[in-house]
């Protein structure tokens, strides 16, 4: 059965400990399972414990380069920034959204976009199963440190312009999971955010709102494009 | 421009740190097969690293036999990364399916990508919390999680819930279990390729969801159940909001079933695809509608009966043919059968209180308890083991999407592609239970 | 949000990472110094070109065309297909976006221009506006024909189609057979995507698309051919002069099986709901046009409704009589006692301005009454000024419908297409996706045995009748 | 409460029983040595007057003391849930027999019991994490993994291992960002 085929090691030394709360200031042993499965210091297997590569942002965030997008355009920066003049007043009538759910808030969206509250009258329904197509990222519902990496990699692959929208106290802070092992506290920490939207989950009209008030921000930005951030847009220092 | 732009994305170390890596699969990397000259040429390392991104093959050594069986190609075969984004996965599912052409060969689900640690935060939560920590497992259907987590703990503290409260709570119970009864038909309809039946779908659950809003104060996240009662009395909005849909509700239903029953695409979609027969199903453990349409008569309001529910007259329909279709027209019927329940309850509703005499700071006895119901899509579980404190000690959460979804590498293999959609998504299930 | 970043500093060291002389001498100049910097030499570098061109090349030039006068007439008229592919890209989507609105009980767009109207000319130039890459790995050569070879092949097959007595871009009289040849090649323009894309999503909807072309294409031949022994010709426009006459004289009511399977092929033809296995949202994300962004997909989008367009015209055109009228309708009424030059043009500006005037005011005077809402006087003007214009066109046209028999065809013609059309949405808000062994085995189990029945029974037919 | 399964069970898994069979309002429970849980699975699920087919849940416990991993049966021969709980698994090595052999459903319970306590399911053929990435370490709910609350006194230190790919701007070193646990 086990693959590793490997003997434990040192593995009745240690004793069971019994359940109480640690005193206040003492640092808890971290858990060691002997078990032929797989070894935590083996550097071959699951990366030796090291962070997880699934986060592409990395390297990418240590080289300045996603600051500023002046680098991008080089000498070209007349042309995004003065037609953007003219297109973002088309662009912020047709905002695509991407058609992507992670939890709760997702039905949320879907029901904004639904007779009743129809989205599809300001020109955001059709909602794009491919993220090349969308403008908008919204996310809905919790992110998991495990979603993390393929939202941003969903993120990045969105053509410019593109926008995105926090759905729900779980993308904006974490939420009621805040204080849980595997959730993300807030997505600012991993990618930019162009609005938040709160409640959990919010209603249909909220995220309308939302919605509506990222138009508004789409005009209000005309002419400053070089200034973006592409990067995560929480402080450095939470 | 577009190298110009990906630049910083394909950095060098990044490469190395991949190639580095033991691969001990045969990759289906076809496009390092392209023939160049040199091996240090940028394009190869380019193909390299981008095959390594794109294939599903997880860069470590394969952990169990199953994991080795899957990940190893044969002749013309391909992985295809089916989610956890992906229209039709129904929230952050991932199937990893090997084709061979359009037909499915073998698929590994992968799950947890909304997995948010609720029995953690719940073990370090008080009981109050954690009946709102576990609305958002079932978002579809939070209350049946909620009534789950309350019939455990009744049973820890021996609390007698008011007949009124009960009947309170299956009333809102099958009033939202139509709602999800009615999305699954909608979703189930979209994943097939119909636009329309969905946002009729959405206008029933709508305005459920707003005589909820109504009764509860949420429209998705209820947090209404208590221990030993609900939280508040039938008003006078969630009864006229109710009564105007109870007048049109069977024939909107028969109405939206129709759209789907007659249509012979859709029939011939779902007919003969994905078949769960009855010893399968009950070796997966698999529960609700799906167990019901492999015709195993097991409901838990007839199976182990809990609340009002002996009272009340209904059926639980079973169909024997164990395919899409058969789970599909399951739920048609239990929509009926819930119209019928939610008319009993209106009109047996007795009198009285609505929450049992309790101290303010719920601390049950040392001890055990494991409380079921039946949810939409199942049996909801919760086992709670109390330590004599105000919080649970162990609170295991038990979701049937769970073991539902589980039958998917049993039932997909042989089948197309387009029939991943049909079979996950007649199963019906919910991510965020499946994840916890 | 960089509140706690130096952004200067990071400014600084970006721009540093280009520190050569041009970039440095670029980034002092102001707005208007780039701009004239760009434009100016670039205007005076085209107007020498084109005056030298003009002067060299200009009378050779028109020799040859004066030579190769179906040669202008072709260019000529693949230009005027080409122009009007987009205004009918855009009326369709805009019919889309509403018709499948109002069919799931909404209300659709509207809030750019009245009724939303302009809500997919925005679409459209927002899509042509994104940034259009191409992924890593992708063939780029290929990627980028792709679309191109997709938009082409439905511009070209619209030369053939006619449009009313006279209007048409080549009377070819092979016409049908150079119809389906070129709507053959849209299928080489999804595979080149679908396989370009290094995407295996792409790939599959790329190769669905061929697989299903390929097999439909074969009925929807075959169901023509009964239509080309009862017309006798393959000519577009002889086979709607065969059909002229009255309503009875349409070959739908002489080969209704024909029409019925050339329908259903054409469907799959132009990969509409419920055949549309190439882009199924649900299976393969957006099958071949997965990768494609901006002006790529633009033209995948567009190239879309065009041959909803073409599709529909064709149904129209082989089984519905194209643009002669259902019935006997007298027109083509001489309007020669009215002279337009007799006004003279001093005539011509009071009529436009006095009809201009109150005819605005008095819509404008509705507009206020009747709106939905409280209109401004601008914009009850502005509205009024629209509906005016409406009227008028509305008038012009029927004049034109009275007086010329090009013009009443053309409306015959649209009204008939515009019904397909609607059809069509009809079908895509409807109906639920077919599987691909479906899909399949429909074709080559039913609707190509159909086809060879109704061919064999159409000639038998002919020749018992003609002996 | 069922009394004559209580009679029955005892007449069938005598043997087995770590401890008196336990009722308390619709619950029957047994406790058993891990060791014992196939063929106690076996007979609960065979025996005609038992029937035990449908298994209705499979958590793992960590009780502090001992890792336990607890079995939800439900059977038409009986009004009573029953559980079976197998006691005793070390915390160290925790091991415990797959019940895959009766229930394939059994092996994602499993798995998710090996993710969250590192209980070791011998026979299980897909023991892989389920939730939680491969790469990650700890096992989260098992007791003395603390949650963020107490973050210096969990194994992780308080820090989820996305958040570490985010280190200050000005750092060079991505490691230089991570919080330590005090050394105190």
């Amino acid at each position: 059965m086990a693959v590793g085929g490997r003997e434990p090691r040192g593995s009745k030394a240690a004793p069971s400990r019994p359940l109480a709360p640690a005193p206040p200031g003492e640092l808890s042993v971290p858990i060691a399972v002997p078990n032929t499965l797989w070894q935590s210091s083996n550097p071959l297997a699951y990366d030796g414990g090291r962070p997880a590569e699934i986060t592409h942002l990395r390297e990418f965030g240590l080289t300045d380069a996603g600051r500023n997008d002046a680098a991008r355009w080089g000498a070209l920066q007349v042309i995004p920034t003065n037609a953007d003049y003219i297109l973002d007043l088309i662009r912020a009538n047709s905002l695509w959204p991407l058609l992507s759910g992670l939890a709760c808030c997702a039905f949320e969206m879907m029901s904004g976009a639904t007779s009743k509250n129809d989205m599809d009258r300001w020109g955001m329904f059709p909602f794009r199963a491919s993220p090349r197509q969308a403008d908008v990222l919204i996310v809905a519902g919790t992110l998991t440190t495990k979603m993390s990496g393929p939202l941003i990699r969903l993120w990045e692959q969105m053509p410019e312009p593109k926008w995105s929208v926090a759905l729900g106290d779980c993308t904006v802070s974490g939420g009621r999971y805040k204080r849980s092992y595997s959730v993300v506290q807030g997505i600012d920490r991993v990618m930019p955010v162009d609005v938040y939207v709160p409640g959990c989950p919010p209603r249909p009209e909220g995220l309308i709102y939302g919605m509506l008030q990222l138009g508004q921000l789409v005009k209000d930005r005309r002419g400053h494009w070089n200034e973006r951030e592409i990067g995560p847009t929480a402080p450095d220092d939470i | 421009m577009p190298a110009h732009q990906h630049a910083p994305r394909t950095s060098p170390a990044r490469a190395t740190t991949r190639a580095a890596r033991p691969h001990p699969q045969p990759s289906a990397d076809d496009a390092s097969a392209r023939q160049y000259s040199s091996a240090d040429d940028p394009r190869v390392m380019l193909d390299r690293q981008v095959g390594a991104l794109f294939e599903p093959i997880p860069p470590y050594p394969t952990r169990t036999e199953r994991e080795g069986e899957f990940y190893s190609l044969g002749d013309g075969e391909m992985f295809l990364n089916v989610g956890p984004h992906h229209p039709a996965t129904h929230g952050v599912l991932r199937l990893v399916l090997k084709l061979s052409g359009e037909q499915i060969v073998d698929v590994d689900p992968v799950l947890g990508y909304l997995h948010r640690g609720v029995e953690k935060i719940c073990e370090n939560s008080d009981y109050y919390h954690v009946i709102d920590q576990v609305d958002p497992l079932e978002y579809v259907s939070s209350l049946f999680q909620e009534w789950a987590a309350v019939l455990s703990f009744e049973k820890l503290m021996d609390v007698q819930v008011p007949r009124r409260a009960e009947y309170i709570r299956v009333l809102s119970g099958e009033l939202l279990r139509i709602a999800s009864h009615t999305l699954f038909m909608g979703f189930l309809a979209l994943d097939l390729g119909g636009l329309t039946p969905i946002l009729y779908s959405f206008i029933e659950r709508d305005e459920i969801v707003e005589m909820l809003a109504a009764l509860t104060g949420a429209r998705m996240l209820f947090n209404y159940f208590r221990v030993g009662g609900v939280n508040g009395d039938l008003n006078h909005e969630f009864m006229s909001r109710l009564g105007d849909w109870m007048t049109r509700a069977a024939k909107q239903t028969e109405a939206q079933a129709g759209l789907l029953n007659e249509n012979e695409i859709f029939v011939r979609r779902m007919r003969g695809v994905g078949v769960l027969d009855r010893a399968t199903a009950l070796r997966y453990g698999v529960t609700g509608g799906n167990l019901r349409a492999s015709g195993v008569p097991f409901d838990l309001r007839r199976a182990h009966p809990y609340s009002v529910y002996p009272e009340l007259d209904f059926n639980i329909p079973t169909r024997d043919e164990g395919d899409s279709l058969a789970r599909y027209l399951i739920r048609v019927d239990e929509v009926r059968e819930s119209i019928k329940i939610v008319d009993q309850c209106l009109h047996n509703m007795p009198d009285g209180p609505v929450m049992a005499r309790l101290p303010r700071l719920i601390r049950p006895r040392p001890g055990r308890a494991w409380g079921a119901c039946e949810g939409p899509r199942g049996m909801l579980g919760v086992y709670t083991i109390s330590d004599g404190s105000d919080g649970p000690f162990r609170f295991r959460i038990h979701d049937p999407s769970f073991l539902n979804l589980e039958t998917v590498p049993a039932l997909l293999p042989g089948n197309l592609l387009a029939d991943t959609m049909a079979v996950v998504s007649s199963l019906d299930p919910v991510m965020g239970g499946i994840d916890k | 949000m960089s509140a706690a970043t130096p952004a200067g500093g990071r400014i600084r060291s970006a721009m540093g990472l280009m520190r050569s002389f041009p970039a440095q001498f670029w980034s002092r100049l102001s707005l208007q110094e780039r701009l004239a910097l760009i434009f100016v030499p670039a205007a005076i570098v085209a107007g020498v070109v084109t005056v030298l061109a003009v002067v060299l090349l200009g009378p050779p030039f028109l020799d040859f065309l004066g030579a190769n006068l179906p040669l202008v007439r072709f260019a000529v008229a693949a230009t005027a297909i080409l122009l009007l592919t987009v205004p009918t890209a855009f009326v369709l989507i805009y019919l889309e976006l509403k018709v499948i609105a109002r069919m799931n009980l909404r209300i659709g767009p509207n809030r750019v221009g009245p009724w939303g109207i302009a809500m997919s000319v925005i679409h459209g130039f927002k899509v042509l506006s994104k940034e259009d890459f191409a992924p890593t790995g992708a063939d780029i050569t290929v990627f980028t024909l792709a679309p191109v070879v997709t938009y082409m092949a439905s511009v070209m097959t619209l030369l053939v189609i006619p449009f009313a007595p006279g209007l048409i871009g080549q009377d070819l009289n092979i016409g049908l057979l150079y119809f389906f040849s070129m709507g053959g090649l849209t299928v080489v323009g999804l595979l080149m995507a679908g396989w370009s894309s290094f995407n295996k999503y792409s790939l599959l909807g790329g190769l669905r698309s061929a697989a299903q072309i390929i097999s439909y294409e074969i009925p929807l031949t075959l169901s023509v051919v009964g239509v080309i022994i009862l017309a006798g010709t393959m000519s577009m426009n002889r086979i709607v002069l065969a059909q002229s006459g009255s309503l009875l004289d349409w070959f739908v009511f002489k080969q209704p099986l024909a029409a019925l399977i050339f329908f259903i092929a054409a469907t799959a033809e132009a990969n509409r709901t419920p055949f549309d296995m190439t882009e199924a949202d649900s299976e393969i994300v957006a099958g071949f046009a997965t990768e494609y962004s901006g002006m790529r997909f633009g033209f995948f989008f567009f190239a879309e409704y065009v041959n909803v367009f073409i599709v529909s015209a064709l149904v129209a055109t082989v089984f519905f009589g194209g643009w002669t009228a259902p019935f006997q309708w007298p027109w083509a009424y001489n309007l020669n006692w009215f002279n337009p030059w007799s006004f003279g043009f001093f005539g011509w500006l009071a009529i436009v301005l006095t009809v201009g005037y109150f005819g605005t005011i008095f819509f404008a005077v509705f507009a206020r009454l009747f709106g939905g809402r409280e209109w401004g006087l601008w914009a009850s003007m502005g509205l009024g000024f629209l509906f005016l214009l409406v009227v008028v066109a509305g008038l012009v046209v029927l004049a034109g419908f009275i007086a010329f028999d090009w013009v009443a065809g053309l409306v015959w013609f649209m009204a008939k297409t515009y019904a397909f059309v609607i059809t069509f949405v009809w079908m895509r808000a409807t109906l639920p996706r077919v599987r691909v062994d479906q899909l399949m085995g429909f074709a080559w189990k039913w609707l190509l045995p159909a086809s060879l029945l109704n061919l064999f029974v159409t000639a038998t037919a002919v020749v018992l009748l003609n002996r | 409460m069922d009394r004559t399964l209580k009679a029955r069970l005892e007449a069938r898994l005598s043997d087995h029983l770590r401890a008196p069979v336990y009722q308390r309002h619709d619950e029957t429970e047994i406790r058993i040595e891990p060791g014992s849980v196939p063929e106690v699975l076996r007979t609960l699920h065979d025996a005609l007057d038992l029937r035990f087919e449908i298994l209705a849940d499979l958590a793992g416990v960590d009780t502090g003391v001992a890792m336990q991993v607890v079995y939800h049966l439900w059977s038409p021969m009986t009004s009573d849930w029953l559980r079976v709980i197998a006691d005793g698994i070390s915390r160290d090595d925790p091991r415990a027999p797959s019940a895959t052999f009766l229930w394939i459903g059994a092996e994602w319970l499993e798995r998710e019991a090996y993710d969250m306590y590192g209980i070791v399911f011998e026979g299980n053929r897909d023991l892989r994490r389920i939730f939680m990435p491969p790469d990650y370490t700890s096992f989260p709910l098992r007791k003395d993994f603390l949650l963020p609350d107490d973050a210096a006194r969990s194994p992780g230190a308080g820090v989820r291992h996305v958040e570490r790919a985010h280190v200050s701007a000005g750092a060079a070193d991505p490691a230089a960002g991570i919080r330590r646990a005090p050394a105190s």
